[in-house]
């Protein structure tokens, strides 16, 4: 459905994104995450048609719609967006903003869903006021609706919750998801908050200074990242240094981990081990004990920086009852599904 | 039938006469007004799909342009022959002169005797400096006068004249005729040049009598080749689709009863001798115009503009 | 398909502005047949005087222009004082006067022979040369006459773009510590300079294409200096000449300062909000601002319409007639139309480059808008040849295949009229519809896009209703000067066909003020109407626009 | 230092905030947390002077700023903000932008001034850019450095890290916290995201349609809600129906909880309780089950909605170790430090 091949895109000579690659079947939802500024905007931006490719190739629906030579004008590309910045109307009232790409289609059915898509936002009252009169999640609401409106083939969603608060957006991803896979809308979206792309995506991409770093299911991004940026960059957590044993083991000062996938390292080697937070598990009972170097209220949770005897430090997240104090030594225990490690450089 | 006209001379001086041909002759007139080079130009480049029948022009100049251009055409008509003198006409009779102005001095009685004015050749002298108002150089009148220099005195004295004539500007040039009598008259200069029909035309009107009365007219050059003159006038159209109108019209226009009508609304000089000026221009007294070919003030503007020029006439 | 789609707006842009840079091309031309003599002689005598004349002029009007226009636009977008609600259109009206005229007036009224000083030299007993009073037929005295006429330019286009500006920008100052004087400098200023500077290069433009204020005021300037080597030498090759490098160096001028703010941008990011409520004043203040703002609508305007009222009074019988309602609608009709075809020329050539940045839309346009600063005279010329041309063609093929002559079928008409107005006004059509756009943000553009809005829906649909106030703008500052037009009026009309300029100018030119001044008033009542008409849609447009 | 009296705020005659009193010592911060349209952007406008308060009065350092009669011109107030839509100035490049408020200062000190910015935003290498050449994030950052740049006595950030990647905003939050008590700016913020407000808060303000719900620290709006919406609204949870009972005690269909703190409730009166994910254990070994109705799988755990036997559902975050089916049953452990409860009105 969706397919961008090696795509290169430039800013006056300036190569902002470089060398993606990456597919989307119908209905499925990707999403982008990645560091402010690393190019995630301007891919959106080439998907849509408003920045030419200057290498590689986008195609929609089998049909190539960019590529180095020439662009499917946006107009044609049944691609909706939900722009970073909104982009709104200031001239056209939020109803009419909302039925802006409603053409060729009857006023009565024109209302009718004018009136569903501010019931789905969460604005059933507003359809009158201007833009200008609404708070800032509303005005993102009025976008996400106008967006979806026309039921492009492809929808693009840049930030689409960032200006609403933990309640709304999560109700409003699943709702929207639910659109999305009801009308087989293909999407792809970006966000900064790792739980809603967890929560919303069949794939998520890791992009980095403008490169595609990871491709793959959530599970997957998480339990087996491709690269340290992406082990670093999704969820929590520290690389412990460690040194491969003869038995296809792993010696780190946190004890000895079994390495159960098959890798081309050779005894001896040395290399880091992805220990997430939540892979220790505060355990009072447990005879291994770290001091408390820092500590992070979280609400449900403490996100504790712990520092081990042989002075590394890892992060461990604690129910929130286990209020220990700065310096104060807890028990933990490992607890560790996959090894992920990463060959060290030198 | 209808006959076109493209004029330089504005429709307010004209367009009396020209309706009244129209009621006499059932002939319809087309007009166009505008600036006379401009027109001359417009001849050019509609080439021979130009609607224009007759070019009138209020300077001789621009006729002897038009003509050079190839835009004007040959009339053999006896009337116009007969009634307009040989100097005020094209000599092959391309274009006609249809009115007459001079360019007199203008002095202030009182400030100036008129013992002491003479010819034109005479304002370059030191005595008048600072005392003299003439408009810019842009103007015509103006370089047809520097032409009729050149004609008569040769390039390198009508230099001499021009930048003695400079030096004794009372300011720098700077509004129309009308102007310099008005500083005239308000003690700004001594002395102003203007042609005869302004000043008419400020002693015709009310408000304007006071100033124009502070000044009277001096003739130069009576003992010699006599006073500046230009002319307005008209020819017909090289490719002139109505040409048998055009030259009626043209044959109108030097009837007595026309000649009149120019004489008493604007102040100009009849061609025709048996058509009296008007009284207040009688009251200028008569003179002796130079009777130089006028096709030569055409001929030689380029070369009066630069001496202009040279001579740093604003 | 992606191709064909992409031409189809680059040639409906493209094709149309060739045409229009024709005329400014033909000028151009003449540069291929090299005038040595006279060239030689321009250089040993005249130039330098035309080029430090005309810049001095040009610069002096622009100046002069920046600071009234910019000031009172400012005063009128920002405070709320006595007088405001009629001194915001009042504002324009100087504009409807033809530079010449409130020459005319002026000399007249403070001449050393008018009515100023010879009440002085009564009073006190002076003679010429025993005081000093400013001379007006100077340099000094046009560069002001043009000023005043032509500040509206800037006013209107400055009004808007201050109007314009996102609240938001004026309220991250104040957080910063700018009270609202320093952000006018540091902010509004600058965030409006496209527009302010937009109606500078028109005023500049005008000033360095005026020929009858300075030809009455015996200022030799370029353009003079064009009329004389034309008319006078009877050299029209050397005239386009000097014409050339006069649009040569405006062209400069005006792509130096599109270079030298390249990079930036004046479309604010966020999302719009409209300029906060007008500031309300103590008393002393609302007098002073009044006065401000009376000031250039007294001189510009009422002073010089007293002057002519007082002249038309003495012969409106004579004037007066049928045929003057004649005039008055010619003047309408002709102004109205050139209007919207300008308008809706500009709109296609903004926009189009909006849409094609590649400089094979640029330059075209460039070009075609270049007419304003050239003196009208010679754009006519420029307008005439090449058509007459086509005419002449077409004239010879219709002979040699069927025998009949077609005769003039765009020259000697209406055509040729509107096709002149539309090379000589495009500038002021286009640079106010493109510091409109300047001020809309590209993702608006996008939006609509790819919401399947075609670009022509994009520009009717989101573009028009945002720049409204520029559009409205452009119409009207183009119909006021269409009205006010001579030169290719006087060469390009059909027979019998005739405007109140064109009759304002014939009796001025025969030195007949008095009679000249009815149909000078008539250009002024003319225009009132859409003046009045726009101002009060203008602000009612950003009154009801969020 | 910055004091709130029973402000209230209107927009052409519709109050949209009303009654808020709060405040705040120099250099506390303060945090708004509440629903999109609520009034927070409203509330920060008004304490800038940007709105006019129609009741009530806002005080800085002992000063009436703003009240029903009159209000001080914002730049006499020495507050800066950074704006929910940045606000930044086109026409200025990045560097200009942030040295825009910094007045009466030499030009090296400026120049010294906005490279720290920068590098603290983390944008070091672009100071010559404009602002439409940024992504959104950049210029989000260039919005807070400009806000910082002059120091301003209080700092009003209205959502300042919205558009930014977790790992860009917690470093920035902690950064700009160290920043803001080094220099004792008082600071409010809004924002969405209720780790970064536990995180920075001294204190935090929940509202809810324009009324501030409660004005606690953070441990006390998580542990001891004021009222049922800030409950629900501050982390996670469900109520559960009980019954008091004589012994101050509670009956729900989890077992009976101790009510520990004093109350008015007579035995027999319908209760809710107030359980968090975090109060429930998933314990496989534990007799207690319930049914996964749904799941949520968020990197480090997974937030599972689960049915109890009495039909009730409660949720319960568990590691993300253990991922277990839909619909089977697994072990429940209740492990309720403070019992929250609301009346049931009815
Ligand atoms: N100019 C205005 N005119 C009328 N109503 C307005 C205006 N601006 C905001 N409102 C309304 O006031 C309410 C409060 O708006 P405000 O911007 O303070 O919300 P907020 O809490 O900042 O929301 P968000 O988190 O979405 O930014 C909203 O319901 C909004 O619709
Ligand atoms: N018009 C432009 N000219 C030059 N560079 C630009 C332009 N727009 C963006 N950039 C740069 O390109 C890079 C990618 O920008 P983009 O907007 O795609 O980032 P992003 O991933 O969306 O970031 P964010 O999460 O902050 O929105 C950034 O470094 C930005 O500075
Ligand atoms: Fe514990
Ligand atoms: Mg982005
Ligand atoms: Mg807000």
């Amino acid at each position: 459905m969706l397919n961008l091949q090696q795509v290169a895109v430039a800013y006056s000579g300036n190569t902002v994104v470089k060398d993606i690659s990456l597919s989307l079947a119908k209905g499925q939802i990707g999403c982008l995450v990645g560091p402010s500024g690393c190019g995630k905007t301007t891919l959106l931006r080439a998907i849509a048609g408003f920045e030419a490719v200057c290498a590689g190739s986008i195609s929609l629906q089998g049909n190539i719609v960019s590529n180095a030579e020439q662009q499917l004008p946006p107009e044609l590309r049944q691609v909706g967006m939900v722009f970073q910045d909104f982009a709104l109307f200031p001239h056209l009232s939020v109803a009419h903003n909302i039925s802006f790409g409603l053409r060729h289609v009857s006023k009565s059915v024109k209302a009718t869903k004018v009136k569903q898509l501010l019931q789905l936002v969460g604005l059933p009252d507003l359809g009158q006021r201007y833009i200008h009169q609404l708070s800032g999640g509303q005005q993102q609401r009025v976008a996400l609706a106008r967006a979806l409106a026309p039921e492009p083939n492809v929808l693009l969603l840049d930030e689409p919750f960032s200006s609403l608060d933990t309640e709304l957006r999560e109700g409003l991803a699943r709702e929207i998801r639910q659109i999305l896979q009801q009308l087989q809308i293909t999407a792809v979206m970006v966000t900064h908050d790792q739980n809603e792309a967890f929560a919303m995506a069949d794939m998520i991409g890791v992009m980095a200074q403008g490169r595609l770093q990871q491709w793959a299911s959530p599970y997957e991004l998480y339990h087996k990242p491709a690269s340290r940026f992406v082990a670093d960059f999704i969820g929590r957590g520290v690389l412990l240094p460690g040194t491969v044993l003869a038995a296809q083991q792993v010696q780190t000062s946190l004890g000895i981990f079994q390495q159960r996938y098959v890798s081309s390292l050779q005894p001896g080697d040395k290399v880091d081990v992805l220990i997430r937070p939540d892979d220790i598990v505060h355990d009072d009972s447990s005879s291994v004990t770290a001091q408390v170097a820092d500590k992070a209220f979280r609400g449900s949770h403490i996100l504790y920086q712990l520092k081990l005897d042989s002075g590394e430090q890892v992060q461990c997240l604690a129910l929130s009852h286990h209020n220990h104090a700065m310096g104060e030594h807890i028990g933990i225990r490992l607890d560790l599904d996959h090894l992920v490690l990463f060959p060290r450089d030198h | 039938a209808e006959v076109n006209i493209y004029s330089a001379r504005q429709e307010e001086l004209i367009k009396p006469l020209l309706d009244k041909f129209s009621r006499e002759t059932g002939i319809t007139i087309n007009l166009i007004t505008g600036k006379p080079d401009e027109l001359i130009s417009r001849m050019v480049s509609e080439g021979r799909n130009s609607p224009a029948d007759i070019l009138i022009s209020t300077d001789v100049g621009r006729l002897s342009r038009a003509k050079q251009q190839g835009v004007l055409q040959s009339v053999e008509s006896d009337v116009l022959a007969e009634t307009i003198p040989a100097s005020l006409r094209d000599p092959m009779n391309q274009w006609f002169g249809l009115t007459m102005r001079a360019r007199p001095i203008l002095y202030v009685p009182g400030k100036v005797s008129p013992s002491e004015l003479s010819t034109y050749e005479d304002l370059a002298s030191p005595k008048w400096r600072g005392r003299i108002c003439i408009r810019s150089s842009d103007n015509i009148y103006n370089q047809s006068m520097t032409a009729s220099m050149i004609a008569n005195d040769g390039a390198d004295a009508a230099e001499s004249w021009a930048k003695g004539l400079v030096a004794n500007f009372a300011r720098p040039p700077k509004g129309g005729d009308r102007d310099q009598i008005k500083a005239a008259a308000a003690g700004i200069c001594d002395i102003a040049i203007a042609n005869t029909y302004y000043l008419g035309g400020m002693l015709a009107d009310e408000k304007e009598k006071v100033a124009a009365d502070a000044v009277k007219v001096f003739w130069p050059n009576q003992d010699g080749r006599g006073t500046h003159i230009n002319i307005s006038g008209a020819g017909v159209a090289k490719y002139a689709p109505n040409k048998a109108e055009a030259v009626k019209l043209l044959e109108y226009m030097t009837t007595t009863d026309a000649q009149q009508w120019y004489a008493d609304t604007n102040h100009e000089y009849p061609i025709r001798a048996d058509v009296k000026a008007s009284e207040i221009l009688q009251g200028f007294g008569e003179f002796k115009a130079d009777q130089l070919q006028l096709e030569k003030l055409g001929e030689l503007n380029a070369d009066a503009i630069r001496v202009m020029d040279r001579a740093g006439w604003k | 398909m992606m191709r064909g789609w992409r031409d189809i707006w680059r040639w409906s842009v493209l094709l149309p502005a060739a045409v229009l840079a024709v005329p400014v091309l033909v000028i151009f031309a003449s540069i291929g047949y090299p005038q040595p003599d006279v060239w030689l002689h321009l250089r040993q005598t005249v130039l330098a005087d035309y080029v430090i004349n005309s810049l001095l002029l040009a610069g002096g009007t622009g100046i002069g222009a920046l600071l009234m226009g910019t000031s009172t636009a400012w005063i009128i977008s920002q405070y709320q004082f006595i007088g405001r609600r009629y001194l915001r259109w009042l504002l324009l009206l100087p504009l409807a006067m033809p530079a010449y005229i409130i020459a005319y007036t002026y000399t007249g009224m403070l001449d050393f022979a008018g009515p100023l000083q010879t009440i002085l030299r009564e009073q006190f007993g002076w003679r010429y040369g025993d005081y000093w009073f400013p001379e007006v037929r100077s340099l000094g005295g046009a560069i002001l006459m043009l000023s005043l006429v032509l500040y509206p330019y800037v006013y209107m286009l400055a009004r808007t773009a201050f109007l314009e500006q996102s609240a938001s920008l004026f309220e991250a100052s104040r957080t910063l510590g700018f009270t609202p004087r320093q952000h006018f400098w540091k902010v509004a200023l600058p965030l409006a300079r496209p527009a302010i500077l937009t109606g500078t290069a028109l005023a500049m433009m005008e000033a360095f294409a005026d020929y009858g204020t300075v030809q009455y005021f015996g200022v030799t300037t370029f353009t003079t200096g064009i009329f004389r080597t034309w008319f006078g030498m009877g050299n029209q090759v050397a005239a386009a000449q000097l014409a050339a490098l006069l649009t040569s160096f405006v062209l400069l001028l005006l792509v130096l300062e599109r270079w030298s703010r390249r990079k930036i941008r004046y479309y604010y990011q966020g999302q719009h909000r409209h300029s906060h409520a007008r500031r309300p004043v103590n008393l002393a203040h609302q007098l002073l601002l009044f006065t401000l703002c009376l000031l250039p609508v007294l001189l510009g305007f009422i002073v010089p319409a007293i002057q002519l009222i007082s002249w038309a009074l003495t012969n409106y019988q004579v004037t007066l007639n049928r045929e003057f309602g004649v005039l008055v609608w010619n003047s309408f009709t002709l102004a109205a139309m050139a209007a919207i075809i300008s308008v809706l020329l500009a709109l296609l050539f903004a926009y189009g480059k909006r849409l094609r940045r590649d400089v094979m839309v640029q330059v075209p346009v460039r070009i075609a808008a270049l007419g304003y600063a050239v003196p009208g005279t010679v754009i006519a010329i420029g307008v005439m040849l090449p058509l007459a041309w086509v005419d002449g063609r077409i004239d010879l093929l219709a002979e040699q295949w069927f025998g009949v002559r077609t005769g003039l079928i765009f020259s000697g008409t209406l055509f040729a009229l509107l096709l002149a107005y539309s090379v000589r006004f495009l500038a002021v059509s286009l640079h106010s519809v493109e510091a409109g756009l300047e001020r809309i943000k590209p993702s608006m553009d996008n939006a609509a896009r790819s919401l399947g809005y075609k670009p022509l829906h994009v520009l009717q649909k989101i573009h028009l209703p945002l720049l409204r106030t520029s559009v409205l703008t452009a119409l009207l500052l183009v119909f006021v000067d269409v009205l006010k037009e001579l030169p290719a009026t006087l060469i390009l009309r059909p027979f019998n066909f005739n405007t109140l300029a064109v009759r304002t100018y014939e009796l001025a030119s025969d030195e007949r003020l008095a009679d000249a001044a009815l149909p000078a008033l008539a250009i002024v009542l003319v225009s009132l109407l859409p003046v009045i008409v726009l101002a009060r849609s203008v602000d009612s447009s950003i009154k009801g626009k969020p």
